[in-house]
Parts: C-alpha cells; structure tokens; sequence
C-alpha cells in the first residue's frame, strides 16, 4: 500500500474526524466525496500535516508520518484558489518546490509538463495576468514537478468556468498516467469523481460511509446517505416478503430474494423507463402513475411520478419530453427492470 | 433634493476639518521669511538637532522592525489565550500620556533604581544620551509598526503558506521566500509610520534626555527664550527633512515591485 | 527540530517586546508608596489637572465624532480624484512633531496673526485656555478617529445600502439605520483611541497653554521642580483615570449588542 | 408595457452596456441570462438607480426614471448573498421597508408571505443564524412585502446548496403567481431560466443578442453565441445548396431550402440518435461514427463522434451508455431528424 490511513481521529473547533480508515494503492486516482461540511479538506490537511491528529496513524509506503513537520512529507497539494504566488513569474511558482527536493532530471520533468500543460508560453507572466484555467495548470505544474508520493486535489475544478473545467480534467487524466503519482481528488460533485477516478471514499460527517471501487459505490450503496448523494433518487423503506418488496401497497418485484425483511430499495432516476400507453415489455415493474411536477434542466428533464401517495423521480431527455408531453396532474406509465432495482444496508 | 442635501452637509463637514489640519500648517510654513530659514539651516545648533532626531528615530524604527516582526508575525498568524490582552499591551504605549512614558522609563533606568545602576555600572549610559532617546522612541513608536505589520502579515493567505511547506519548504524558508516578500509594503509602512511617531515625539523625550537636543526640544527650547518666530523656521525644516525621508522610503520601497510585476494587466 | 528553533526565536523576541513595553509601566506603578498615592489624589492642584484632562480629552472626542464621521464615511464609500492626497493630509497630525502642531495652532489664533486677533476682539480667547487645549486635542486626535471610523465604514457592504436604499430609504435614513449602526464598533473604537491620544498629548498643549495645567503638564512641572519621586504618583492616577474611563466607554458599547443578538450562536 | 428600456447605454470602469432595448410586460417572468462579464448586474444597477445613464432611458408605466433616487423607483432587488441586516431580526428585515412605502393591507400581506414562506417560526431569530435557504427565503419576503412593480433577482439560486435551491425554485414559482409584480431574474445558467422564466434576453459583451419567449430562444438562437450558450453544441459554419447543408464533404439534409448560401447550423446533443447497428428509421440523417471520448456526468453522458474529421457532441443517460458500451475508437451509428437541424444567423 503506498497511503495507509489508520484509525484516524481529528479534532478541530467541535468538527471531528473520527475513525478514518482508507488505503490507496501506487498510481491510484481514488476520490474523495461526500456533501459540504463532511470533513473532506480536514481530512487533506491532516495528511498534509497541517492539522494534528488525535488518534490514529497515516503510514506513506508503510513509514508512519505523524512526526513529520509538512515539508518532509511529499506529499503535494493542490487548491479551489490556486494559491500561486502573486509575486513570482509562473516560471518561479513551479521552480519553487524544486530547490529543496532533489529531483533526478528535474529539467526534463519540467520540460515535459509544461508541455503536457502547455505553458511555455506563460512563463514569465505573473499570475495575475492569467486566467483561472490558466492558473490552474501552474498549481498543477508546480505541484507536480516535485514528483511527490501523493497529490491532494481539494475541488481543484469548481472555481472554474465550465469550459476550462473540461479542459482541466482532461489534464488530469492525462498526468494521472505519467507519474507515479498517487492522486488523491476531493470533491462534492458525484459526475466529476466519476469522470475522473479509479476508487473512491464517501465521507458524511467526519466518518468513511463506503470506499472502494467507484463502480461498485454508485452501482451498490452501502447507505441511505451514499446512495442520495450518488444520484439515487428513488429510496425506499420497504418490507421484503419472497422476491418482492411491499411499500404502501404497491409490490415491486425484485427477481432475487433478500436475506432481511425490511430495508431500503433505490431505483436511479434514469433507469425509469416513461411512456404514454402501457409497455409490453419485459420488465416485471409497470404501474399507472399521476404526473406531479416537470423540472427542466436543459438536456434532461426530472418528472415526479405518484403511485399510491409514493413520489418516483425520472429523468428523461428533452427530447423525450417533446414526446410525453407530460403536464403535472396528467397519467402516465411507469416500467423499470426488477435487476433496476438495488437493495441497501 | 433631500439627497443631495445629505451629501452637501457631509462635503461642507468634510472640508471644514481638511482646513482644520492643514491651515494651521501652510500658515507656519509660509510664516517665517526665506531669510530666516536660510539662516536657520546654516545655524549649526539646529543642523546637530536634525541630524540627531533623524538618526535616532531611523534607530527605533529599524529596533522596533527586527524585534517586532515575530511579535506582528505571531499575532497575525496564531490564536492563543490571552492573545487579547496581548493586543492590549502593544497599544499602551498610545495611550500612555507621553511624560508619563518619559517617567516610566527614567524610573527603569534612572540611577535611584537598581536596574538604572546595573546599566550605569556597566558604562551604559542612557540619561542624557541619545541611547535613551533611542529607547523612548522606540516605546512610542512600537505600537505603529505592529499594527501594520500584522494587517500585513494578516493578509497573505495562509494557503500559501501551506502549499510553500508541502512544496520543502521549511517554515524559516517559508516566511522568508512567501509570507515576508508579500507583506512587504505594510511592513515599509510601518516603519515609516513608526519613524514618524518616533520623531514627532517630545513630552517623553525631554524627561530622559534634554540634552543632547533633539529638533523638537530644540524649537521647544526656542520657543520658551525667545519666542514663536524664532521657532517656526526650525519647525519648517523639520517637516521638510522628514517628507524628504518618507517620500524616498516610499520609492525605494515601490520600485522593485514595478519592475517585477510589470507583465500585470 | 528546526521549525521548533524558528518558534522558539520568534517567542523569545515577543516576549522581550512585551517586557519591554510592560516592566517600566508596572515599575512605576508599583513605586510609589499607599501614603503618597492618597496624599496625592486629595491635592486640590492635581484633581483640578485631572478633571482638565478629562474633559478637553473627552471634548476633544466628540467634535472628532461630529465632524469627522461625514469625512470618514466619504473616504469609505466614495472614489474621487485627490482621495490619496485627502488621506495623507488626514494621516499629518500623527507624523507633525508635538511641537510643531502647538507652534502652528499657536501661528494662526495668536495675537501676531490676523486671524487671532480677530478671535481676540470676538471674545474667543484660545491662548491659556481650556478651549485652546480642545483645539489642540482635536488637532492630534483627529486621525485616530477618522482611521476607526473609516475602516467601520468600509466594512459594512455597500449592497446593504443598495437594498435599503431599493426598499424607500433615503440616503439620510440609510446612514442612520443601516450603515452608522453596523459601524458602530468600530466608531466607538474610534472615539476610545481619539479620547487617549488627546488625553496623552504633552508637547502641543503645552506650547497653547501651560496653564491651566492638563495632568501630563503638571507631571511635567514637579518633574523639573521636585523629580521624579513627585512626579510618579500623579502619572499613576492619570493612569487610573484612563483606564476607568475606556473601560466604562467599551462596556456602555457591548451591553446593547449583546442584548440584540441574543438569539445569535 | 411595465418596463421599458430604450437604448440604454452605460459606461463603468472601460466596462460598458449598450445600446440595450428590452420591454416587460406587467407581471411577466423574464430571465436575463449570459455569460460571466455580460453586463447582467451592470443592467440591474442602472434600474435600481445605482449607476448614471450615459444614454437612453427607462419607463415604468410610461414615467422616465432617470431622475429618480433608488428609493422613489419601486424597483426592489434580491442579491445572491442575501444581504440582510445583521443587526435586525428577521422581522424588522420584513418590515424595513413598511415604514417606508404606504402599503394597504400591509399586516396582511406580510402575514401571507410568511406563511407561503414558511418563515413564522424564524421572526425574532437573526440572520447569522439561518441557512442559506432560510436567509434567501427572508430576502424574498423583505423585497415583496412593500408591493414593488418590478422585484430584480440577481442569480439568487446560485450562492444555496443544490437541497435549498429546488426549494427555492418553487417558491419562486409560486410568490410569481400571487401579486403583480413583475420578476426579472438575472442568471448565467441556462436551464433555471428554462424552468421558471417565461422570456428571457440573452446578453453578450454588454448587448442584448436575443429577446423573445424563452422556448424561442432555446429552439431558434439568432446567434453562434447564444446557440453556445443555450447549449447547442453541435455548431457548424456551413455552405447551403438545395435543401441541404455541406460541411468537410458531409452532406447533411435539411427538409427546407434556406435563404442564403453560408451560415451555420446547430444540433441539439440530445437531439442526436447513437445505436450499434444502422436504425431503419424515418430519420433523414445517418451516419456511421466513431467515438472519440466519453464523458460521464451521472445521470447522463456526453459522447464525442468524428464522422470526416467533424465532431459531434450527442447526450445520452447512463442507462443508455450501459447498452452502447462505447469505448474511444469504436464505431456506432448517428443519426437526426432533419428537423432537428437548426439554422442560425
């Protein structure tokens, strides 16, 4: 393991962190998510070494670093502000870790991501004068040139337009590859963390909820919590009785018999499939709904459906709500594949 | 209308205190005849007393700059108990009515006080010395410098710091390549604030040391035998040496920073 | 290790600062003895100084507030040409030495200028006057006041204005329910600072009216005339005074607020 | 008409608004939307009264403004950071403007607010300790309470957490509905104003681009820059001929015949058709693809197509991603109506 966090325990003004556990592997991209106020930023500054800990241990390649004043860590951060250094040139802000860590060809190193980064051209401007997607890659520049164990990105995306976001993380995968860097990537935003990691670690309120693979966190939420901030909108407490769940009358088929009789069903939005006139098809779940509300949002659109008092949330294209025409108070036909269906806690 | 009103009355009190201040000095400056400040800049009682004022206030400022900086340093950067009462003390000395600083002081070193005989015994003299004048104006002068210090230290983002450390940098590094070159400019202002106050300073000054005289005791003295006119041009040439000094600090303090951020928009 | 030796070194010289300032004023409150502190505080000549003292300090506080509450919320809300000029003509009453400000009062409302004597002939005699040292006060006090005043000012976001502004506020009524109440810290502050400065001026007063005697005067005068033992008990019981008086100010300030914000966290 | 503004120009720090024309009718919901630095807040200041005219004027109800102190306009604004007054409860915030503004009824129609609101249990609490939904909430009642003509609403979504935003949306909807005031909402993202104005202006570098019903203008941008911005990313300068659009050899149909030789034309991402086999559809449009990149966002993908060095962006949901399996160099079949092909400019 090349990061091994241990039992770790962090107190800080009435916010704790308690019992952190999380293990990540040479090279890997885990991220590290949860809703605001989690303890995700207290968490990278522990690792940092700006923060005490409590209780608990960080191992990097198995030697513990709760000794380790933050300049002999190697590990590398990288913030929402980018935090250059107003009054170095973009060729002095990424030098500047340079002269106290020795790096073999650090030359080449730096050559290479500013090419990867292109910013041969900035070098000598002062960052005042660049923009913020421009800043961005000298942070990341900077705090890669070190070649550092491991890379904390702490929501290095969101202060950023949207169109040199996509230009960022494009990046970061980019670099992700190069190095033997370990990249570690706070962020509150589900779709970024799915875009860009390998593994991932849900945070709610200074606790791990779920870490492993990201796959497996958005497919299998181990939690009500995990699963509402994952885009599980459709979460029920419900009563399993043989292979089907019972909520407020309506039974829904599951294809699979659970091992409790009560727990949480979720259903994703986007796997409600709509239609004006009953489907033959093969999904074992069609019912009548009453449409409740249209959200539009551009390329798709959320519907809320009520089923015997019980709200479903849809999300269809824009396209398709040409097609259905919904209008709240109006009937529509609700399917879903019993395997659409995932069982919780 | 109603305003408009508003805004009058705020421009009309607005103006009467900006004529407040500076009245009273344009009329002292254009007072004394050209001949009378010649002849007072060639008097060589009142060139020793420009040169002390100038090089004792210079003395504190810079004292009050490398033992003050890690106080305004910590101040800005650390919560700690007590950090109020802290806060409290560095501003004493403005509160503090100045002969009483001047009598705080002599009764430290003053020799009807075993620390006064210590220093005395030890050949340091610093009633009547312009050491002890040194001292006084540093006292006074302190809580000028803190005060910017700190709001300068203050307002460097603390990130940079932390991405300087995560970077190898140690914090003597750190403060040093990040935190000082970026709070620069108020640190120059309060050295500049603090020779000021320093130089202005009399009522605690004249208790430690009448003599050797600086400017201010000078004119005091000048003013008591023989008079106002006989007072005004030393006064005038005072304030133009320290325009001088804080005018070319400002420069020399400004320049670097043009040169190299000259690439921003 | 090497981040504890910079720790280390930054502490011994705060400490050596606050000593610095903290031995010589707890010196020479502690000098005096019970018998002299009480002999001192039932003389007729220093009661009469200290209630000077207080009241022109206190005067002098209140036309700062008056008048220089419109200047001060102008430099905080309004961009003008000149506003550098404004603020460093502002800033002269801290960097004119004492002296000096006593001569250039003296200059104007004297009797051998004009407008002095006009003063004169109107019955306004300044000169050996409680109202002269009211001046003087006003004249060193005022860039205390304004600074507190100003950085209040600028602290209360301007959109608060706009939506009261938006919601029928005249500008006049917006002043005084939205922005004077929320910079009411700050002015009171002002007001504090304003207060001592003027309290602790010696040099200028001194030079429009050595009688009657302010307390810092008096200080002076049993200096020169019976030294520094006589001197110490009448600068401990101006300390006093101050003390007192600030912290009563500041209380008076706080208790409304917290009653206010109750509710708050 | 309510509110008129006729040729408006402003000129603000080397900033400038020009030429701006825009007319609302009493009790509309307009949404004035663009990019960051469009000049939106500019234009709202210059109707509150808080920046002077260079040129132009405005109308309310046929009056002129223009000599008018904020105070006397009946124009109220609600800011993105609430601005309330920290030293008053949240009643005397309400009330601020009653005293004010003579307003019949007054007591009862602050009771109204409060209760559509839900603002009862919070009157004698104080702002720093509301959430950010509450405090907006707060503002919304503070700016309705005194009946103003026109209420300005300044990007008051974007500052909340996505919980309190949904929440806000609605009650928006809903206060909208109840007085006549007329609401004009300043936002730089698209599909808020899709879900709650009922026109909308776009804005660019200080100009007006586009007025009009807000469907018109999400189906037919007169220009590229309100096309990019209204999300039309399928954007291409083209040359006419016949009924069809040619493009790098590309020849797609149209169904109509345009007016002139050159121009542009946009696809909607969602109005884009992906299937692994060529579909035997009434669609005019089809063409063999090859993936270049695929972008999760959650609930929905964005998908990247090179057909003859010509990229197409296309959204599909994560339902359909798991049916497609496109991997960067595989081929997949595109294809559009022809009436999905928008001409522009």
């Amino acid at each position: 393991m090349n990061l091994r966090i241990e039992n770790l325990g962090v107190e800080l003004d009435g916010f704790a962190l308690k019992e952190v556990n999380l293990e990540l592997e040479k090279g890997d991209f885990c991220a590290l998510m949860g809703p605001t106020g989690a303890g995700k930023s207290v968490l990278l500054e522990a690792l940092v070494g700006l923060v005490p800990l409590k209780t608990g241990e960080i191992y990097l390649d198995g030697k513990p670093l709760s000794g380790l004043p933050p300049e002999k860590r190697g590990i590398s951060i990288v913030y929402q502000d980018y935090a250059l250094f107003p009054h170095l040139s973009v060729r002095d802000n990424i030098a500047y870790g340079l002269r106290f860590r020795k790096v073999g060809r650090s030359d080449l190193r730096m050559a290479e991501l500013l090419s990867r980064l292109g910013l041969e051209a900035l070098l000598d401007r002062f960052p005042s004068t660049l923009s913020g997607g421009e800043q961005q890659r000298v942070a990341l520049a900077r705090a890669l040139v070190i070649e550092p164990e491991i890379l904390l990105l702490d929501e290095p995306l969101s202060a950023l337009d949207p169109n040199f976001r996509q230009d960022l993380r494009r990046h970061l995968k980019d670099l992700h590859g190069v190095g033997g860097t370990t990249f570690l990537l706070v962020t509150h935003d589900f779709p970024e963390a799915l875009s860009l990691a390998r593994h991932a670690a849900v945070m709610v309120n200074g606790r791990i909820e779920q870490a492993g693979k990201i796959e497996d966190i958005f497919l299998h939420p181990v939690s009500p919590l995990v699963a509402d901030f994952v885009g599980m909108k459709n979460l029920f407490a419900v009563e399993f009785s043989e292979t089907s769940a019972r909520i407020k009358g309506l039974e829904i088929e599951l294809g699979r018999k659970p091992d409790t009789e009560r727990g949480y069903i979720a259903i994703r939005p986007e796997d409600l499939v709509l239609s004006r006139e009953p489907l033959s098809s093969s999904m074992r779940n069609s019912f009548a709904a009453r449409v409740r509300e249209v959200r539009s949002h551009g390329f798709y659109a959320e519907i809320d459906l009520e089923i015997n008092r019980l709200v479903f949330t849809a999300v269809v294209t824009s396209r398709a709500l040409l097609d259905l025409k919904p209008q709240p108070g109006t009937s529509l036909h609700l399917a879903f594949k019993a395997t659409a269906v995932h069982l919780i806690g | 209308m109603r305003k408009e009103s508003f805004l009058w009355l705020a421009l009309a009190s607005s103006f009467l205190v900006l004529l407040f201040i500076l009245v009273p000095l344009l009329r002292m400056v254009s007072a004394p005849s050209l001949a009378a400040l010649r002849a007072t800049i060639i008097d060589p009682e009142v060139l020793r007393s420009l040169w002390l004022s100038l090089y004792t206030g210079i003395s504190a400022a810079l004292i009050c700059f490398v033992f003050g900086t890690p106080l305004a340093w910590l101040l800005a950067r650390s919560e700690f108990r007590g950090k109020r009462v802290v806060e409290a003390i560095v501003d004493l000395p403005i509160v503090i009515p100045h002969p009483v600083v001047g009598i705080a002081l002599l009764g430290l070193v003053g020799k009807n006080f075993w620390f006064g005989r210590l220093l005395h015994e030890f050949g340091l003299r610093l009633v009547g010395n312009p050491l002890g004048i040194i001292m006084v104006m540093t006292f006074v002068g302190l809580p000028f410098y803190l005060q910017s210090a700190k709001e300068g230290f203050a307002s460097v983002p603390p990130r940079l710091e932390h991405v300087a450390r995560s970077l190898g940098a140690s914090m003597f590094t750190t403060f040093f390549t990040v935190t000082f070159p970026l709070a620069r400019r108020a640190i120059l202002s309060g050295i500049i604030m603090c020779c000021a106050r320093a130089i202005s300073e009399f009522g605690a000054v004249v208790i430690i040391a009448y003599h050797p005289m600086i400017a201010p005791v000078l004119m005091f003295e000048r003013f008591q035998s023989y008079g106002l006119k006989y007072s005004q041009p030393v006064a005038v040439w005072l304030i133009v040496v320290c325009l001088l000094l804080f005018v070319s600090l400002r420069l020399v303090g400004r320049g670097p920073e043009r040169t190299r951020s000259g690439g921003a928009r």
